[in-house]
């Protein structure tokens, strides 16, 4: 998509349903955070990690080094770069506007790579605090146990009928990514799983 | 022991032969035996040992296998004829499928053959003295989209016109016919409406290969269990015998119905053939008072349901999706099933699921049966069920039969010719094209 | 009531926290920790439900999952639960339950006539009657049907939640007795991620309903202090209330957690019960083992119950189960049964031994005054609906036949102590083979198959000192295989084993002369050692034929007392060693799991997921209906006031072709291709060709499957020399995604193509109408005249002061555009196109509008693009590219493909003009014809076009393009509706396409 | 059954696809095949009882396509490999 501004603002997926404020389950202190992380921009790469010019891009343009271990992320500040597949990576970061990262990186890796721009492709939900794991737990039937899930970890994996992309990043902070057009449903089973600890949903997460 | 009282409560069209000695079952015998406490029962079948010789050997004794010889001897006369089977009848599908016999189809090779099965069906239990229980409860194919009501009614009108019985129940009707089905508008799949045949219905499976076990039997058929066939012998392109665990078995001709296991037999015979072995699951929940009167079926959620005359509902869905020859499955399919079962009867919610088992699909390349003549002279094959089988059994047999004995198809079984790959005149009821799971 | 039978102390029982509860309306107490079944017998209720068949009088045999009589209805309402294990209830307060399988009432229940004809009705009666007239089988098997079913399943929606967990651990233990506690304590202790799983309340096993000591202290302190410890750990996981129902592939096994059934309704808000799904390295099966009956006459009248039952009773309850019993046993754990019931004040009536020889294990016995009659057996139980006397007779010393005087012992209830079966079922679930033992009469776990392995009295170990030593060497088997190497083995606590002893298998037992007793193998199935007898006489031979024959084991508790009784006295009737016999298959699972914990969250809006297109709110703020298309919702039409369905939907119809339209389509699947050799892939995948399509254009394209059918179609566009865009149909969005994956990572590895699912990227709108040009230049800075932006032409600008993308492209015939703009403003873009619109007429339309305007043009969606058709069939032959290879080609030439009698696609019209063409309708010559009739094509979509203003459809007919001209009949029967139809050409409005390209 | 994706590592069932089986070879160029060597590719396959080598797609995970050689009867798997690589283990 060309590099162009806009004042337009971006509707989120969850606008029907995103209530500030809004507690679920009868425990007295919630033990998990819903929010949703917006405006990201999200920008698919796939190259061959070995061809100089296609890593050396991605670092340039997002300020992490490609992360070459399958299952974890790289992040600098508030940007990552998220392991999918051998060739495939989602570089992630707080809004920067319609196509500037994508821009970025295509200048950056030239033809060395594919470049996609998906940043209004995804619902992003942060979940934290001390349930949050487990909430998580009735998801995806992957080890999300502290000891093998730790913070650089990403995982791909399905719930509620749905792909996934779980990152960890801190001890009981998770972002959960999943597309767009499931979102809502995404959302409210996860309200329907956090009900036992009770839950409460955040102010959106901009960074 | 001979069947002294002539049973007048049985008008069956074709009344045991009275050449072999079997009793004929009824309220009467039943009663006499009663008196000495049903110590004098005879056997339903005899077990012999093989002979060295049969003019037909039938590999397989499940439903398929023992209505061939059963039709062999009945409508061709020929019964020097002989069922082998591996571990006990009726072990295979027969006996672990959900017993749903219907000839909804749409394409016109199905609806004829499907539609010959069910009028033998109705004769069954006469025909064989034996009450298999077929229970024409009838079978609704809940519509759950317009793209659904479309299909579904195309199809209907296709049975109609075939001669075949349907009909389109509104959701009132439906709510009369099982009132315990999810109307709510809210329902993540509503009911828009649905297909029904009412004649079809389900059989108890076990009793299906039992009857014509006990039928055949009676005709000088001899089924011989526990006796795997291991090898198949030709000469210059015929077939001359089967080798066995029990020993090597000479025959003139050879008829193989063993599902699942179909593709390995003609691997003696070096033949590929169009069928991956793929494993389907069913499950029963704990027995409850009559809940379900008919059988329902949801394609949109993946549900085939009806409840046994035991009570329990039995009930299935999809393959496991990926080749297996175990007859037990994985979890995620029981998953998808349950909850379909859940969101169809929102009360079930609180029955138990009591047992699950699986079985060995013989899926084929459209999802069509293969029942013909194979480029092996005096060799017949009869499989590619996929899902559905036990419906065909009778039929199955019968135009088996006719092939085997006649060594050409009968006009209903022309069409499942082995050949049809080759020349494109598949029957893909589904259109899924040439990928066996998704059929 | 008070409760009589309830012992002054003792038991686990919390005496402070007294329930009351209801059962067949009347109201009893008991004590938190009793069960219904114990708070049942303190009350001094003994017959609780009506059997299967005969509906004879039932009482309780068990004291948990092996319970095969006390079922009963649980609850009420919505809430209500058939089939419930009264041993398996924790009572809470104001629980009610009920008996099941009686009507009108327990005491009088018209069906137990049955037992009056139980002699008509052996094993597989029903085969051999119920025959004639054939038209009465629905009758009889509707009277068959009620008798049959047991309990009543709920009728109203669940008020209550289920959820679903996933777990991973080093070590799962199934069973929390001292097997299983020693080897989660080895396990734990090493560091390893430990799940512990009990099915019942409490941890403790046997030891709960024993009096065993451990290191000099009640064997329960020990319990105590081993959960505590276990309790404290960071890296144990315990789950009381909690069975292992099922053992799947790669040791994934399935538990079923009861989180709130003992409780009046579940907590706060956790489910009413989970499945655990658990992925564990190793696993330790401790599930124990089940004691058998003894097979003798009316064996099942109330009050005759298993003696480690009635030892649990007095010990874990402090309720005796009456004043005076007798325990008829063939091996030694009937003497610690006794020696506990008299201790607890009951009067010990007789010890009957089949064994001619005195066993060590009668000292204490004796001790105490009980009479022990070695060499005798109980062969038949007086009394009704309760036990009032056990008939007892000498034995030779072969066991065959019964000697001496007949003498009748009076008791009011009756234990039977008939050895034991472990509990192999998950061992059995997990592939591995079992082998028989002489000693205990039982069947052992043989070698394993997967990671686990068996300790305690499921693998034969019955003494308590063996069980704890079994299960800390199990655990620590365990846990070095979970890769803890140094784990050290945990020194198990000193006990005194308690064993069974030498066991005299008795299958069944003998009768005198001329005496025809029902001696019941299958409790809940109603099935006899003589049922067996028959099944086996009459050829059913195999253990499998048997079990079907006769239904034995094939209850809810699956035979978990009658499978060994059952088999062995097949063996017997075949004359052939049990293990020739065998035993039927262990299935999951090991007791039934609830439907609701298995669908767990998957119930209701979440069985399936919702796919929300970016308008989807607007759609609904502006009264449009949603019409589900695969997990999609989409707008169906937009409803003005005073309009009906039919109004709204031909309104939209012709404003698009009078004004312009929108049209939600962002379910269309989108799919980004980019690499040096994206061309020559499109090249392959589609029939026509993509190599030489100018950058900024677009082209419709058509793909086969191998088999030569048509598989999907769309439009791709190339935005760049090395980038393109696919569309591809809503249904087959994923399928046509996986299909192009897999060709390029298995069949063409060498192309340098990446792609990459775009569909949520994107909001699709269609803009369709002779005002679409001029609708869009006011909102874009793309150059929207004509010469600029030709026919098939893709631009990139901003749209509404967002960057998008217009493509010119038609599926309504008129003038038209798709605008694509990122998501997140997709209801921005809509907003502004109708905004800006109004003085156009602008309208959004929905599918039904969209189905008119494509079915006017005869351009195909999933109706004719069956799975069936060729490209041929549907007007696409001249579109196969002979200049280059494309999956599927090879397939054209079959015989089948160039049949001249192939179904192809025509357009329909309503001969008379004023009858609608019936939906699903078949075409046929004339509709008189006798059936079966032959069917010359098939309607595949019908409306009225209010544009033609006349009914139109379109169909597949043999020869169909030859035919246009000709008359045929639709008609659909199931509808009653049969209308003349004439063929012609699909293209049937502006067959020439002007309006698109003006 | 858990697959060990050749990149992700381990994964339940449910992540995975089945795509059939790894010895079905597309004739590279189908204008020089017979038609019986057509119908072979699109329709025979051998259906072992015992090891087989398949293709599964890791649609829940990184979406490539890998082999497996999986026993169709005890559904032990011996090994894994990219397409391009070399399937060890069973007795085949
Ligand atoms: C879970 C499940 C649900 C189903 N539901 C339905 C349904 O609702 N309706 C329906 O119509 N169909 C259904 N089917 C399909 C149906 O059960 C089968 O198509 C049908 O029973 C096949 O009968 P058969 O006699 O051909 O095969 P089987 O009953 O499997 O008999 C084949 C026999 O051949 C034996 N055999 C195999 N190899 C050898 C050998 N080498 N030597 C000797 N003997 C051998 C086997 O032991 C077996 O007993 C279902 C199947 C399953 C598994
Ligand atoms: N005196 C005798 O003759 C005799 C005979 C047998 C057993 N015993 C005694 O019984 C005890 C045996 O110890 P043990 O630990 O091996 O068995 P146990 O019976 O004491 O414990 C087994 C436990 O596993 C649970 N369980 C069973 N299946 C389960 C499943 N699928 N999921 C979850 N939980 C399940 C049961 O509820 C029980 O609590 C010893 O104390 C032994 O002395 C004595
Ligand atoms: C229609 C039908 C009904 C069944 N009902 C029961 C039942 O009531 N109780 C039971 O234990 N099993 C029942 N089963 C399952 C069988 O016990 C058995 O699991 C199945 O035939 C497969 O055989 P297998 O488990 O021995 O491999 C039923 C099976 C079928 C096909
Ligand atoms: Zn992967």
């Amino acid at each position: 998509m060309a590099n162009s501004a806009t004042a337009i603002e971006r509707r989120s997926g969850l606008a029907a349903v995103y209530e500030v404020g809004a507690t679920g389950g009868s425990a007295e202190k919630p033990g998990v955070t819903l929010a949703e992380r917006r405006p990201l921009s999200i920008v698919h790469v796939a190259g061959d990690p070995d061809t100089a010019a296609f890593a050396d891009g991605v670092r340039s343009a997002t300020g992490c080094a490609l992360p070459t271990n399958a299952n974890t992320m790289n992040r600098s500040g508030n940007d990552a770069v998220i392991w999918l597949a051998p060739t495939r990576w989602l570089c992630v970061s707080p809004d920067q506007g319609p196509g500037v990262l994508e821009g970025a990186l295509r200048v950056a890796c030239g033809d060395a790579g594919a470049v996609i721009d998906v940043s209004h492709g995804r619902t992003v939900t942060r979940l934290s605090g001390p349930n949050a794991r487990d909430v998580l737990m009735k998801g995806p039937p992957v080890d999300l146990h502290a000891s093998v899930f730790a913070p650089g970890s990403a995982v791909q994996s399905n719930m509620a009928h749905c792909g996934v992309l779980i990152t960890c990043i801190d001890e009981d902070t998770f972002d959960l990514y999943c597309f767009r057009a499931f979102g809502q449903h995404m959302w409210e089973w996860l309200c329907e799983a956090s009900l036992e600890y009770g839950y409460e949903v955040g102010e959106t997460v901009g960074i | 022991m001979r069947c002294l009282v002539p049973d007048s409560a049985v008008s069956s069209p074709d009344p045991i032969d009275g050449g072999s000695t079997v009793t004929h079952y009824s309220i009467f015998t039943l009663a006499r035996n009663a008196l000495d406490y049903h110590e004098n029962w005879p056997e339903a079948w005899r077990s012999p040992d093989p002979q060295p010789e049969y003019d037909v050997v039938i590999v397989g004794g499940g439903g398929h296998g023992l209505a061939t010889a059963f039709y062999l001897a009945k409508e061709h006369g020929i019964t020097n004829v002989a069922v082998i089977e591996k571990g006990w009848l009726g072990g295979g599908n027969t006996g672990r499928n959900t017993t749903i016999v219907r000839s909804n189809y749409l394409l016109e090779g199905n609806a004829h053959f499907y539609e010959k099965a069910m009028e033998l069906w109705r004769g069954m239990t006469a025909e064989l003295n034996y009450n298999v229980m077929f229970s024409a409860r009838g079978v609704l194919n809940l519509a759950h989209n317009d793209a659904q009501v479309d299909a579904f009614q195309r199809r209907g009108n296709a049975m109609r016109l075939n001669g075949i019985d349907a009909e389109w129940k509104t959701v009132g009707e439906i709510r009369r016919m099982a009132p315990l089905l999810n109307f709510s508008r809210e329902a993540r799949f509503p009911i828009y409406g649905g297909l029904l045949q009412p004649l079809a219905g389900t059989a108890r499976h076990d009793a299906v290969a039992w009857g014509y076990a006990r039928g055949a039997d009676s005709r000088g058929v001899d089924i011989i269990q526990n006796c795997e066939v291991t090898g198949m012998k030709t000469e210059q392109g015929r077939i001359v015998g089967v080798e066995t665990t029990k020993g090597f078995i000479k025959a003139r001709k050879v008829g193989v119905a063993v599902a699942g296991h179909t593709t390995q037999l003609f691997d003696m015979v070096g033949l590929r053939l169009p069928i991956e072995s793929h494993l389907l699951q069913a499950m029963v929940s704990e027995p409850v008072k009559p809940a379900l009167d008919t059988v329902i079926t949801s394609g949109a959620a993946h549900c085939y349901i009806s409840q046994s005359d035991k009570g329990e509902m039995v009930f299935g869905g999809d393959l496991d999706f990926y080749n297996s020859y175990a007859q037990r499955g994985n979890f995620p399919i029981i998953e998808d099933v349950v909850s379909s079962a859940c969101e169809l009867f929102p009360a079930f919610t609180r029955l138990r699921l009591m047992r699950t088992w699986g079985g060995i699909m013989d899926m084929s390349m459209d999802g069509s049966p293969i029942i013909g003549k194979t480029p092996i002279e005096g060799l017949y094959i009869n499989g590619g069920w996929c899902y559905g089988g036990f419906k065909a059994t009778p039929g199955s047999g019968w135009v088996f039969a006719h092939t085997i004995a006649q060594d050409r198809p009968h006009k209903l079984n022309e069409c499942f010719s082995l050949e049809r790959f080759e020349t494109g005149y598949v029957l893909d009821e589904k259109g899924a094209g040439p990928f066996p799971k998704a059929h | 009531m008070s409760q009589t039978f309830r012992m002054p102390e003792g038991g686990l029982i919390d005496r402070a926290k007294p329930v009351t509860f209801k059962f067949n309306g009347v109201r009893y107490n008991g004590f938190e920790g009793d069960t219904l079944a114990s708070a049942l017998l303190a009350n001094g209720v003994h017959f609780v439900g009506r059997s299967f068949k005969y509906h004879r009088p039932r009482g309780i045999l068990g004291a948990g999952a092996e319970e095969a009589n006390a079922m009963v209805q649980l609850r009420e309402g919505a809430r209500t639960e058939p089939n419930v294990r009264a041993g398996q209830i924790d009572l809470f307060d104001g629980l009610t339950a009920a008996s099941q399988n009686c009507w009108p009432s327990l005491n009088f229940d018209l069906q137990s006539v049955n037992n009056l004809f139980k002699r008509l009705l052996p094993a597989g009666f029903y085969y051999k009657t119920f025959k004639w007239p054939l038209s009465m089988w629905l009758t009889y098997e509707h009277v068959i049907r009620n008798a049959a079913g047991m309990g009543k399943s709920a009728v109203k929606k669940d008020p209550d939640r289920y959820e679903r967990m996933n777990a991973f651990c080093d070590v799962l233990v199934a069973g929390g007795g001292p097997a299983g506690l020693m080897a989660a304590l080895t396990a734990a202790r090493a560091g390893a991620r430990v799940i512990l799983a009990e099915e019942t309340a409490a941890f403790g096993g046997h030891l709960k309903g024993r009096r065993y000591r451990i290191v000099g202290r009640s064997a329960m302190d020990w319990v105590r202090e081993t959960i505590a410890e276990l309790d404290g750990m960071a890296n144990v996981t315990l789950l009381p209330r909690t069975t292992v129902a099922s053992y799947y592939d790669h040791n994934m096994l399935v538990l079923n957690q009861h989180t709130g059934d003992h409780l009046p309704t579940a907590a706060g808000d956790t489910p009413r019960q989970k499945v655990w799904k658990v992925w564990a390295t190793e696993v330790v099966l401790a599930t124990g083992s089940i004691e058998r009956p003894m097979v003798f006459g009316n064996n099942d009248r109330p009050g005759i119950m298993l003696a480690s039952a009635a030892q649990a009773y007095v010990n874990q309850f402090a309720v005796k189960p009456g004043c005076c019993t007798v325990v008829f046993t063939n091996n030694d754990s009937g003497y610690e049964a006794a020696v506990d019931l008299f201790n607890a004040g009951i009067e010990v009536a007789a010890i009957v031994d089949n064994r001619h020889e005195r066993s060590a294990a009668a000292d204490a016995a004796e001790g105490v005054g009980i009479e022990i009659l070695n060499g005798h057996v109980v062969y038949n139980a007086t009394g009704s609906k309760r036990v009032t006397g056990a008939e007892v007779m000498a034995l030779d010393y072969e066991g065959e036949t019964l000697t001496g005087e007949h003498r009748t012992i009076a008791c009011d209830f009756l234990c039977m102590a008939g050895g034991w079966t472990p509990s192999v079922h998950l061992f059995s679930q997990s592939r591995g083979k079992t082998l028989w033992d002489e000693g205990l009469a039982a069947f052992l776990p043989g070698e394993s198959f997967q990671r686990e392995r068996s300790a305690g009295a499921c693998r034969g170990s019955m003494g308590l000192a063996s069980c704890l030593r079994d299960g800390a060497a199990a655990g620590l088997d365990a846990v070095k295989a979970a890769g803890f190497g140094s784990a050290s083995s945990v020194e198990a606590p000193v006990a005194d084993d308690h064993g069974p002893g030498a066991l005299r298998a008795m299958w069944k037992v003998p009768l005198p002369p001329h005496t025809h007793l029902k001696q019941f193998v299958d409790f809940q199935n109603d099935v006899a050692a003589t049922d067996i007898e028959l099944a086996a006489r009459e050829g059913y031979r195999s253990v499998e034929h048997t079990k079907r024959y006769t239904t034995l084991g094939m209850g809810t508790d699956q035979g978990k007392t009658s499978n060994i009784n059952g088999l062995a006295i097949l063996a017997g009737a075949l004359g052939k060693p049990i293990p020739d016999v065998g035993h039927t298959t262990f299935r999951p699972p090991y007791t039934a799991i609830t439907f609701g914990a298995i669908a767990g969250q998957e119930r209701g809006h979440h069985f399936a997921p919702t796919r929300r297109t970016p308008l989807h709110d607007w759609h609904a703020e502006n009264g449009a209906p949603f019409v589900p298309a695969g997990y999609w919702l989409r707008a169906q039409y937009y409803l003005r006031d005073g309009e009906g369905m039919w109004d709204a939907i031909y309104r939209e119809t012709v404003n698009v072709r009078t004004n312009v339209g929108l049209c939600d389509v962002s379910p269309l699947g989108k799919i980004d291709i980019q690499g040096k050799d994206a061309a020559e892939f499109l090249n392959r995948i589609y029939i026509n060709g993509f190599a030489k399509l100018a950058v900024g254009k677009a082209r419709y394209g058509v793909m086969l499957r191998e088999d030569g059918v048509v598989f999907d179609d769309g439009t791709t566009s190339r935005l760049g020399e090395n980038h393109f865009m696919m569309t591809t149909t809503t249904a087959k969005a994923a399928a046509v995604l996986q299909h192009m994956e897999y060709l390029l990572d298995v069949v063409w590895p060498e192309l340098d193509v990446h792609i990459v699912s775009v569909t949520e990227e994107w909001c699709g709108i269609a803009v369709a109408g002779p005002k679409s040009r001029e609708l869009l230049s006011r909102i874009t800075d793309i150059d929207m005249s004509n010469d600029a932006f030709e026919f098939m032409g893709v631009r990139e600008g901003q749209i509404a002061d967002v960057p998008g993308r217009i493509y010119r492209i038609s599926f309504s015939g008129e003038l038209a555009y798709e605008v694509g703009v990122p998501a997140d403003w997709g209801r921005h873009v809509w907003e502004t196109l109708m905004a800006k619109g109004e003085d156009l007429g602008v309208q959004p339309y929905g599918m039904e509008a969209m189905g008119i305007l494509r079915i006017e043009k005869g351009h195909v969606t999933g109706g004719e693009l069956n799975g069936r058709t060729s490209a041929g069939d549907l007007g696409f032959g001249g579109m196969l590219s002979s200049k280059k290879p494309f999956i599927g080609q090879r397939s054209l030439s079959k015989p089948a493909m160039t049949d001249p009698e192939r179904k192809m696609l025509v357009g329909l019209k309503s001969v008379d003009g004023k009858s609608r063409i019936p939906r699903g309708g078949q075409l046929v010559e004339s509709p008189g014809a006798q059936l079966p009739m032959e069917m010359h094509g098939e309607v595949t979509a019908n409306c009225y076009s209010p544009n033609l203003k006349e009914f139109i459809g379109l169909g597949i007919v043999k020869r169909g393009p030859e035919r246009h001209g000709e008359r045929l009949w639709a008609v659909s029967p199931i509808t009653n509706q049969c209308v003349e139809v004439e063929i012609c050409s699909p293209h049937m409005f502006d067959p020439e396409g002007e309006r698109l390209r003006g | 059954m858990r697959i060990t994706c050749p990149w992700c590592g381990e994964r339940y069932l449910s992540d995975f696809t089945y795509q059939g089986d790894a010895t079905v070879e597309r004739p590279s160029d189908p204008d020089k095949v017979s038609d019986a060597e057509w119908h072979d590719y699109v329709y025979l396959r051998d259906n072992p009882k015992g090891w087989h080598d398949e293709v599964w797609h890791h649609t829940n995970g990184c979406r490539k396509h890998f082999k497996a050689r999986r026993n169709v009867v005890t559904h032990e798997i011996a090994s894994t490999a990219p397409m391009s690589g070399e399937l060890t283990g069973g007795d085949k």
